[in-house]
């Protein structure tokens, strides 16, 4: 029985079109005369803004997931990419993208849809290498911004001016390939969005604290996409700002995401998006993921307040910081990307387990999650590590292993009975309904 | 003639107590050769590349998931197991994400004094990562001189990069050996000069280096040289994979491993009147890691010439399993070699290569070389 | 089949995995005074064969198990091809070992490897228009490129895991009671395709087969379900090489017309088919290729 | 009061019945192709054993991979929890419990109650599993029992190189024609199986007192090796394989007392 009374969200089908007119712009893009960029999700994407309002770009990680959620183009995708002879175990949304590729296909229809140049940022082993491979098959001209400059912890003027300065070398480069002028005040718009869609995106993520959490992290996953879409866009920036408000209201109401809220969990990584129904299956024992520092931290940019909570980073115009020229533009840009919470693990696990622990504290949890996620390199770094430290102080925690793109590595069955062990150990019986 | 190199490599642990003993200094483990052992060896410490042994163990799991290199976990078991348990130091250049881990597992579970996380840069072909990644090293030099209590003088650095540059030299001069229609020099040796010139004192490898050098020059060596074959991948100090190989008719003549030529190709050169700023040029200028190796593929071409220059007949590739920075190559790579008339043979290495198998894929392949014999 | 005429059958307990044993000589044919006789022994991890040629033709070939000492299983499987041949190890002038026991056929004068071999094979099986060979091995599987002469020109070989191997489908066999001949046949017998099964790791597909059969899928189903997710696995192999025309396939897997039919689906290409028998495609190959050895050495020799 | 477990094995359907913390009766049956059938036919075994009708029994909870389908029973509980009770029961003083299976290594790490703590199973491949003997016991031409007796003969460590059990399968037969003793081969498979179940076991760390169940728990030479990789000496419960059904009897006990 319910104890909680719930509702569907008003703006869901706002954000189900922002989605889908995201890919149709940049699939139109060239009949308007616009330019058409491809990069990844984390690509420092207000940089490209500067070159007019009608540059539209595609990013590849959502774009492999939403090839995922279609699991026979998907394996179509994964089988193109392994006959040329690419390993299995390589990151699989960067394998759905090659095959996309490699067979002409879009995912929401057409053809592939060329782009004017690659843009990208190097964060694992692979993204470097995605789209060096993109631009050599698809000739086209590649330019990529190495942020492996540490934690932001260490961060110095040093390595702040390394990321800085090769953002101003892109800009050049942008001019030069696409011989359009570039816009100073329309990147300093572009990065007050970024900021402000972050930041809100970070507010969100705090209502969630609220028993009952007024969203569940399945759902969450279908908002913070438009983040790793377009940051950058005011459209993006006023959504969250909307989406806001609506979650105010339904925490005010107690408006639940489950009605039979009994026990709050964090998964880690992104999901096997083929496999969603693994959230649904925790719903029968009463079980809600509130979400992630995936969820949370890939797109949400956040930081510790003076009490020690965690909270959204203040954004410059918050501070009452006027951007006034490119320089400092491209300074705040790389300062607020390399704050990103799901960044700092890359360099040391322990950084990670403690926002964790932070998370498990502040958003009250029972337990944790762990999907180690062979599809992505990146986010599975240092995950075992991450395992001890959390388990260590006494949470409760379990692993399953899937990928988030390639669905021959998910073993339903036995993740199943791995999930009933846990929530068998967590004191939960399923729901008999 | 190389036993003192085996004896070095067999025994690379006794060798680095009894340095300490002598220099009453200490050893720093380096993970990934990009770590300047320059600036570590002015430093008055002994640099030691951290590699594994090559034997299944059961110590990482919990540490490290599955999904990554066996040669990251490799070394990470030689820490839990206490293999290393004198070294005081460690330090890694950032490269991988597979290694990355080695090292923070290690700072975590492993007893040291210091650790040190050198970002190197990724993008090696930006201008602007030279006077950043010379920052780096002033940054570096700070950290190391908190440690030891000891400046480093750019005398001291002039000195070890010339030192480390004799040893380049030398270890040159033998690989030329090696393009001689019989070599004198077989592949497993070669591999274990320059796995021990990583794992000792530069000065004494470079003694032994000018005492064999002579001789060597003289020697022929009773064996058919076979098919001239080239080895192109990650890490591999797999002794006992090479040794398999020449033991079917062919020689390994030349490669590019970070175990191997990448460790050592390149000199620094003294051309900026600051030497922080040659010895971060010599490191941004060295044959890239496949994960630096971007926008721009500056490998292949580097390892066409060598394949040339050394008159190969065939390539094998290594790859560790799931090392992404070579997955990210290997296809285009052996498609390159292929179009440029060397063929290829692919194999994926494990901690433990089972050699049956593999010997079967190495001797079809060399009679997939050899000439009509069979016909 | 015309060549499996007059097979004698061993006697022995039934065990479904287990291919048949036999022995076959072409009684039409006199070895005496015959210039160049040559012999192939095929040591593979699962059955050895031993074909023997009377100047590059075939005479005589054995097929049995592989022991758990090689050097045996060669002598055995050499002494009962020349069964009833009056044929000794001494009238042979040159023999070629190959397979994964290549190197323990103690009477051999050269081994070379089963990938050449099955190449040079399957150039005399299927005519040299074939250009693509695959063979299916107890552990291993093979595709080879070649030329027009049965030289390799590529090969690509399954790596850590042996799922989609010979001896997945013997494991498979075993467990549904059905024996190894029989499985291709039955599992074309079913209405509609089943899917296929989603692993076929060794190990695991076992304990899937098995809850298939408890849910009251037929056995039939079943070996549809795993014979074309093998064929799948194959294929994917294949791809990587490229398969050129004319295609073959040698080997075991050869016979299992369930796989084949279902990767030709696949590939859209039908496989050549020969009259000798798939599983002697190594030895033949070997056999060959002591028939050019030997007369090289007759040359140097003058 | 009087309870039953039912362990829908794999390989084994084990039915057990308990009278206030005291085991009445077990039996068990091949789970074959019809698993529910092999059950009624344990189950009423059991119960002639113990001369009780099936309506003496006040509640009876089933475990096992093929929990759910398990005829009469009222509830189930996983094969992690039940082991985890069923040992904790006669072994108040074990931490870890390791159960190797036909398929699948599991660990788990409990305390004096028997409550679940943490728990790990191997990921995918089976290579650290039972069927990994029984394919090296066929390529050494030598039965499972004796298998196990004559690894503990030798003093020789091996290390197997191939992970998959197919391929270990190839590497054995090459170390027959090595004439390797097939005592130091036998000890090797089991060095290498045991080194896997260590690594995972390793997750949820190595708290004494440690205890072995599942089939393998017959095998003195996995045995053997497994207390050397785990460098201590597991508990092996009598009646191993039942303690699955034992532990799902003890729950099934416990939540009729609360209702």
């Amino acid at each position: 029985m319910a104890e909680y009374k719930t509702e569907p969200l008003k703006c869901w089908n706002k954000a189900k079109e922002l989605r889908l007119k995201y890919y149709k712009d940049y699939q139109e893009a060239h009949k308007k005369g616009g330019i058409r960029w491809t990069g990844g999700a984390w690509a420092l994407d207000a940089v490209p803004a500067g070159l007019g309002r009608d540059v539209y770009n595609i990013t590849g990680e959502p774009y492999g997931a939403s090839i995922a959620f279609d699991k026979k183009f998907s394996l179509e995708c994964m089988e193109a990419t392994e006959a040329k002879g690419w390993a299995r175990d390589l990151c699989s949304y960067m394998r759905n993208y090659w095959g996309s590729m490699y067979l002409n296909k879009f995912a929401f229809g057409g053809e592939y849809p060329e782009p004017d140049f690659c843009y990208q940022d190097h964060i694992c082993c692979s993204h470097a290498k995605w789209y060096q491979h993109v631009a050599e098959y698809k000739k086209t001209p590649y330019f990529c911004v190495d942020v492996s400059v540490g934690p932001y912890n260490e961060l110095d003027e040093n390595r702040l001016m390394f990321v800085v300065n090769q953002l101003h070398e892109a800009i050049e480069w942008m001019e030069k390939t696409t011989g359009r002028k570039y816009q100073d005040e329309l990147l300093i718009e572009a990065v007050e969005n970024e900021c402000r869609s972050t930041s809100t995106w970070a507010e969100i993520c705090c209502l969630n604290m609220a028993k009952p959490a007024p969203l569940d992290e399945k759902t969450m996953y279908s908002l913070y996409v438009h983040g790793t879409l377009a940051k950058h866009k005011k459209e993006v920036a006023d959504f969250y700002e909307e989406l806001r408000d609506e979650v105010k209201y339904r925490v005010e109401n107690n408006i639940a995401a489950l009605p039979n809220e009994k026990c709050r969990l964090m998964s880690d990584t992104q999901p096997p998006w083929g496999f969603l129904k693994v959230f649904r299956y925790l719903e029968k024992y009463g079980a809600i993921s509130i979400g992630s520092l995936y969820t949370f931290g890939l797109i949400g940019i956040w930081e510790t307040k003076p009490d020690g909570a965690w909270g959204p980073r203040t954004t410059p115009m918050q501070k009452g910081e006027k951007i006034t020229n490119r320089d400092q533009a491209l300074r705040i840009l790389a300062d607020w990307n390399l704050s990103k919470p799901e960044w700092q693990h890359f360099y040391d696990p322990d950084l990670k387990t403690e926002m964790m622990l932070q998370i498990v504290k502040q958003w009250k949890l029972d337990g944790v999650m762990l999907h180690l996620n062979r599809g992505c390199e990146g986010l599975t770094c240092g995950i075992m590590e991450n395992r001890l430290g959390i388990a260590k102080t006494g949470t409760p925690i379990m692993t399953f292993e899937g990928n988030m793109g390639d669905e021959r590595e998910f073993d339903e069955k036995q993740v199943m009975t791995r999930i009933d062990s846990f929530m068998e150990t967590l004191g939960l019986q399923m729901m008999t309904v | 003639m190389f036993k003192q190199f085996f004896e070095w490599y067999e025994k690379r642990h006794d060798y680095a107590r009894d340095w300490i003993a002598k220099n009453n200094s200490d050893v720093v483990g380096c993970f990934c050769s990009y770590v300047p052992e320059e600036i570590i060896y002015a430093a008055g410490l002994l640099p030691v590349r951290l590699l594994g042994s090559h034997e299944p163990q059961d110590v990482t799991e919990p540490h490290i998931f599955g999904m990554f290199c066996p040669f990251c976990r490799d070394v990470l078991a030689q820490g839990l197991k206490g293999r290393c348990d004198y070294m005081k130091g460690i330090t890694i250049a950032q490269s991988c994400l597979h290694l990355r881990q080695s090292f923070t597992s290690w700072e975590n579970h492993v007893p040291v004094d210091y650790a040190y996380y050198l970002p190197m840069p990724s993008k090696v072909q930006t201008r602007h990562a030279r006077p950043y990644l010379k920052g780096e090293y002033e940054r570096y030099i700070k950290s190391l001189e908190e440690w030891t209590g000891k400046r480093i003088s750019n005398e001291a650095l002039r000195e070890s990069a010339e030192l480390h540059n004799e040893n380049r030299r030398l270890m040159h001069e033998v690989y030329d050996l090696r393009k001689d229609p019989n070599p004198s020099v077989t592949g497993s040796e070669a591999m274990v000069m320059v796995v021990s010139s990583f794992l000792v004192d530069k000065k004494d490898h470079n003694a032994e280096l000018k005492r064999i050098l002579p001789e060597l020059k003289s020697r022929t060596l009773d064996r058919e040289t076979g098919s001239r074959l080239m080895i192109v991948g990650s890490e591999n100090d797999d002794t006992k994979f090479i040794k398999m190989v020449e033991s079917v008719g062919a020689t390994i003549i030349c490669d590019d491993h970070c175990t191997g030529t990448r460790y050592f190709w390149n000199e620094t050169k003294f051309e900026n009147g600051d030497i922080l700023q040659d010895l971060a040029d010599r490191y941004i200028d060295r044959p890239a890691c496949p994960s630096k190796d971007w926008e721009e593929r500056t490998r292949f071409p580097h390892i066409l010439q060598m394949a040339k220059d050394f008159n190969i007949d065939g390539v094998i590739i290594i790859q560790q399993k799931f090392c992404d920075p070579h997955e990210n190559d290997i296809p285009i790579l052996s498609e390159y070699l292929k179009e440029n008339g060397f063929p290829t043979l692919f194999l994926e290495f494990d901690v433990t290569v089972p050699l049956g198998p593999m010997r079967v894929r190495v001797e079809a392949f060399l009679e997939m070389l050899s000439e009509e014999e069979l016909f | 089949m015309s060549r499996l005429k007059g097979i004698k059958m061993t006697e022995e307990k039934k065990e479904f995995w287990r291919w048949k044993e036999y022995n076959w000589h072409d009684e039409a044919k006199d070895w005496k005074g015959v210039e160049t006789i040559t012999a192939g022994v095929d040591v593979g991890s699962v059955s050895s064969q031993v074909v023997i040629m009377l100047d590059g033709e075939l005479y005589a070939y054995s097929n049995m198990r592989t022991g758990s000492d090689s050097p045996d299983s060669a002598r055995k499987a050499m002494s009962w091809a020349l069964e009833d041949t009056g044929m000794t190890l001494d009238d042979i002038h040159y023999i070629v070992g190959t397979g994964y026991g290549r190197v323990n056929v103690p009477f051999s004068n050269r081994a070379i490897t089963e990938i050449a071999c099955h190449a040079r094979g399957g150039n005399m099986m299927y005519g040299s228009t074939v250009r693509t060979i695959l063979d299916m091995g107890g552990q291993d599987c093979k595709a080879i490129r070649c030329d027009e002469r049965g030289k390799v020109s590529n090969f690509l070989m399954n790596d850590k895991c042996a799922a989609g191997t010979g001896r997945g489908m013997e494991v498979f066999a075993d467990l549904l009671a059905v024996s190894i001949e029989d499985v291709g046949e039955q599992s074309l017998d079913v209405e509609e395709e089943p899917p296929p099964v989603s692993s076929t790791c060794v190990v695991f597909a076992k304990s899937e087969a098995t809850s298939l059969l408890r849910e009251g899928w037929s056995k039939k189903k079943v070996l549809a379900a795993y014979c074309s997710a093998m064929a799948h696995r194959v294929v994917t192999l294949l791809e990587r090489v490229g398969v050129e025309k004319d295609f073959a396939i040698t080997g075991g897997i050869a016979k299992n017309i369930g796989v084949i039919k279902r990767l030709e689906k696949e590939l859209n290409l039908t496989s050549l088919k020969s009259n000798y028998d798939t599983q002697i495609a190594g030895a033949l190959g070997a056999a060959l290729f002591g028939k050019t050895l030997i007369e090289k050495q007759r040359m140097k020799a003058k | 009061m009087i309870t039953a477990g039912i362990d829908m094995g794999a390989k084994f359907i084990k039915v057990l019945l308990l009278k206030d913390g005291e085991i009445m009766a077990k039996a068990q049956e091949m789970a074959g192709f019809e698993p529910v059938e092999a059950a009624e036919k344990a189950f009423s075994k059991a119960l002639s054993e113990s001369r009780l009708s099936k309506e003496d029994v006040n509640a009876i909870f089933a475990t096992g991979a093929g929990r759910k389908a398990a005829p009469f029973a009222q509830d189930s509980i996983t094969e992690v929890g039940a082991a985890a009770r069923g040992v904790t029961h006669s072994h108040p003083s074990v931490r870890t419990i390791i159960e190797v299976g036909a398929e699948e290594g599991r660990a788990v790490k409990c305390n004096e109650q028997g409550k679940v703590e943490d728990f790990a199973i191997n990921e995918k491949c089976a290579a650290g599993a039972g069927s990994f003997t029984e394919a090296m016991s066929r390529a050494l031409e030598v039965p499972l029992d004796e298998f196990g007796r004559i690894s503990l003969t030798s003093s020789k460590s091996i290390p197997m190189n191939a992970q998959c059990a197919v391929f270990a399968e190839s590497e054995v037969v090459s170390l027959v024609h090595a004439k390797t003793p097939k005592a130091d081969i036998a000890r090797a498979v089991h060095d290498a199986i045991a080194s896997r179940i260590v690594s995972m076991v390793r997750r949820v760390g190595i708290n004494n007192d440690v205890a072995l169940i599942g089939g393998v728990s017959y095998n003195p030479g996995f045995v053997d090796s497994l207390n050397r990789g785990l460098e201590t000496t597991v508990i092996i419960p009598e009646n191993a394989e039942y303690t699955g059904a034992l532990g799902a009897a003890i729950v099934a006990a416990e939540r009729n007392k609360n209702d």
